[in-house]
């Protein structure tokens, strides 16, 4: 009996390789990127071979959001600054929601104002729209459920929690000046396009050169010595987003790593790469969707949502 | 908080069904690993202090050839403002290492010389995203690098272990208001629309630094911090991973070294210090 | 026992009419309208004697939302109509919630667009605010609420009610482009000002020249023949707004009497005349506050809330 | 809902408490009711027929210098596109009653001329807010004034009788899709950021119009509804209530009106007819 069902789990497993949108064994090998990439080279005293893109932004490109010393001295100033509490330090500030070690700025980046990392102030104006995922007109309090349901793995807070307005207060706060409805440049992710195949291997390789520095080799992300959470975000294992999250689609990783990864050398990566590594992440162990049922994220563990 | 507590519960349960045979067996094994602990910790407790003793001892007095670190960097390893000397009590050893090998190596006498970028940003601002082009990893300094040289490796682990166990209390100092919004602003949350990421998000919550790679800037003199990002904009400095202080130096205006460089001054810090 | 409970009542009525903010008895004959107004002079066939201020309106001063043609033919688009309809004929859309004879569309006039009418597109980027009313920080969905329960007459939907979401999504689609957090020129009502006391005498020639062709004599709003609601809103009585309503406010009622009545002549009444007109209406019968109990009803039947 | 059910409660009650004879009195009480009911109302039907026959008499014939209204107004009240002429079949007979007392009153002589309002409001729009320049109430049309003037009380009354009986259902035209979008804004929400409320808002949620006070748009031929614009713009129509349609009208560009009058010709529409 045990016999007959190890074998189901291991014909279900290959079946599961099997399905990969990459065929990651025969792919690997057509590129030799030691010789193309000079990055991958241990030693660090060489020339440049290849010059990447530069990504040039002009004054007045991006919206500015305003300041936070300008925040008003009055009820709607302390709302605004309990929803940027909770927005920075989500996991002391909204504790009963939040199911992981990440916060809602680990993916909306510097306090919700980066152009492309998902920038709370090209959001605000957007809600209610249409969402492919839900298939429904969601407003911007119900996309913020699904945020603590997914990406902080945790519980949603309901319609009236003092948390949930608190964060739209934020947001609000943050859109000010922002025109409702009208897409901003730099608002949510940039976009990616694929040339050739995706390879998980190659992806090891660029997480090692790149991302290993900060988010740790096992990517469990680097806690504070205090205690006091994540210096830099786990980006797989029990305490990251899960198998729902928008994250766990290969091409919304390879945007946001591609628009923002590494901090300060945004668009850095090219596509190839951002998708290489991103895909290299989704293979990687995460809490399930929660909308999934166990058996199921056992035997289909990178299914698609 | 679930895993831990599923831990302790199955341990109950093990010892609940151990005879008292495989208890006394488990008793047994405990005490040698005490032991153990016990016997190496005082072991590496002194080869620690014997490293520190000949840091501090090199450190005071120097050796031969070597001066005293103590003129420029303080007796407490403090810094000095006036000549824009780093702090170098409570930082991390691994760091205090690197520096000083990355001022012992030889910058490559083939260097290209890659066009300048443009500094006048708030005009031309620009996110040079080339991360192909490797940093040597050298640090340039008139008096350090000749220093340097002289440091054996065995040196530079003393000097580490020594100048990172010194404690350090920041005397904050004051700064007129508008100096410290503007630079609170810019360490806690950058440049976002110039996608300058903020100081903080490497260098820690307080800027206390992180671990070996990420220094400290809070307890750093004004000047040193000044002249670090000059360094790193004029290509001085280069001794970082994946150019990342570099791009984000290079982003920096005159104003901005000045405001975030006084909200540092000004917050209080400890290091090693109860 | 009738007896006394009459004399208190008496005495309650008294103490109520007392603490009106105007002294209606004294000051009524302060100035003989009928000399300085010759609107209020039945005749119709003399010659001005008195021009009164001119409303200019300079291309582009008011936000301009978009055309209901271009509403989307989407899931969105059906969210937004749906919202339009509950705008327009709440009585029929959102027959559940409402409870008297007006529509959302009653009070925000030409379908929340009018500038100065208390138009959507003003209020969209506004909330959530701070609101001196409730003495919290409320959301658009928790004002909408109010307006269910007050002016409305009704029942709140909830916030997760499809009525809305419809609702909220309207009010996005109508501010497309219009930026948050900033007041618009046009937003909620114009100011007035005082310059003498209220007197709902005068009022009462004002309501009789200017607003009972539409409203009617006894304030209860022209009835379609064919049974289909309102044709002109009921501005008293039972079908018309409650006490805990803004309007109910006698400076609210005169702003919104003198930014847009009568149709078509907004900004026609002079300040006076919409106080005056404002306090007469504001001493007629009208649902009272739900949040008031009978009894305090009936003793204070306009005492402020 | 509650109070109809309050007063149901109490009749129920009354009803059980009274005597037989107080019921017998309430039921010959009822009988007088119905009875009174049932004698007027074939008078005052029979009354309504003789006015209606006067009327038509008048309309199809005329009488000694007044001539028939079928040549402009049509066999059946219908309008005249071609010459600008309006259907009259199925409108108020107060508003007929009313707008031939105005087509006969003589204007002011010493009527003062009060400043054009500027028609290109594209680049000056403005709303006169002037309510105590008074209208009036007059009507300006070359025909009307002085056949207007020829009638009797009695006769207005016969016509807005005879007419406001009369059938009518329009036969929908076809307009390009953008003129009928461009006229079912403004018919439907007007021009808000210029302070102009829709035509729908006064009359009618389809243009039928609204009681005496507001004469139905829909139905009625397209030259008849820009033509009346025009003459409330230049002053010629003058008759309306607190200047209400005279404000409106100053407002509406050419293609305003020719935009919305198609939306109207566009509509389909029945009055008196089943």
């Amino acid at each position: 009996m045990k016999r007959i069902f190890l074998q189901w789990v291991l014909v279900f497993s290959v079946y599961n390789i099997g399905v990969l949108p990459v065929a990651a064994q025969e792919l690997g090998q057509s590129l030799d990127s030691l010789e193309v990439r000079p990055s991958l080279v241990n030693s660090r005293l060489s020339l440049p071979t290849q010059l990447t893109q530069v990504h040039v932004i002009s004054p007045g490109e991006y919206f500015a959001p305003p300041l936070v010393a300008d925040i008003p001295d009055d009820r709607f100033g302390d709302m605004v600054r309990m929803g940027r509490n909770i927005f920075t330090k989500t996991g002391v500030y909204a504790k009963r929601y939040a199911g992981n070690g990440l916060n809602c700025s680990s993916c909306h980046l510097q306090e919700g104002r980066k152009p492309h990392g998902i920038p709370l102030w090209a959001a605000y104006g957007r809600y209610p729209m249409y969402r492919h995922k839900t298939r429904t007109v969601v407003t911007l309090e119900e996309r913020i459920q699904d945020c603590f349901i997914y990406s902080m793995d945790g519980i949603a807070p309901t319609l009236d929690a003092p948390e949930m307005k608190a964060l739209v207060t934020y947001t609000k706060w943050l859109s000010k000046g922002a025109p409702v409805g009208v897409d901003l440049p730099g608002r949510g992710l940039p976009n990616v396009s694929r040339t050739q195949d995706l390879d998980p291997k190659r992806g090891k390789i660029v997480y090692e050169t790149h991302c290993e520095f900060c988010h740790g080799k096992d990517g469990k992300g680097q806690k504070h010595t205090n205690g006091e959470g994540y210096m830099f975000p786990p980006v797989w294992g029990g305490d990251s987003y899960n198998k729902g999250s928008g994250l766990q689609r290969v091409r919304t990783l390879a945007k946001f790593i591609k628009g923002n990864m590494p901090l300060g050398a945004s668009f850095s990566l090219t596509n190839q790469e951002s998708l290489d590594v991103a895909i290299y992440i989704w293979l990687q162990e995460r809490p399930r969707n929660p909308k999934m049922s166990q058996a199921m994220d056992f035997f289909f563990p990178n299914m698609a949502r | 908080m679930k895993s831990s507590s599923n831990i302790k519960r199955s341990l109950v349960s093990r010892l609940k069904n151990m005879s008292v045979w495989s208890m006394f067996l488990f008793l047994l094994f405990l005490s040698f690993i005490i032991f153990l602990i016990q016997s190496v910790l005082p072991i590496s407790s002194s080869s620690h202090n014997l490293h520190r003793l000949a840091g501090e001892q090199l450190a005071l007095n120097g050796r031969g050839n070597i001066p005293a670190c103590v003129p420029c960097h303080g007796l407490q390893g403090q810094g000095n403002a006036g000549i824009a000397s780093p702090r170098l009590a409570g930082l991390h050893p691994d760091y205090i290492k690197k520096q000083l090998e990355d001022y012992a190596r030889d910058p490559l006498r083939t260097r290209a010389v890659v066009e300048p970028i443009a500094r006048d940003y708030i005009k031309t601002p620009r996110t040079y995203g080339d991360l192909t082009v490797f940093t040597p990893g050298t640090r340039y300094d008139p008096k350090m690098n000749s220093l340097a040289k002289l440091l054996s490796a065995e040196d530079r682990h003393n000097l580490a272990i020594y100048y990172s166990n010194l404690a350090f209390v920041a005397s904050p100092k004051a700064y007129d208001f508008e100096t410290l919004e503007r630079g609170e602003d810019l360490a806690l949350r950058g440049k976002p629309e110039y996608g300058l990421p903020s100081c903080n998000s490497c260098h820690g919550p307080k800027g206390q630094g992180f671990r070996a790679i990420f220094p400290p800037l809070a307890g750093q003199p004004v000047t040193y911090i000044i002249a670090q990002i000059n360094k790193w904009q004029t290509g001085k400095r280069d001794n970082d991973h994946l150019a990342l202080m570099r791009n984000i130096a290079d982003q920096l205006t005159d104003g901005d070294k000045v405001n975030v460089a006084a909200y540092y001054d000004n917050l209080s810090y400890s290091v090693n210090s109860e």
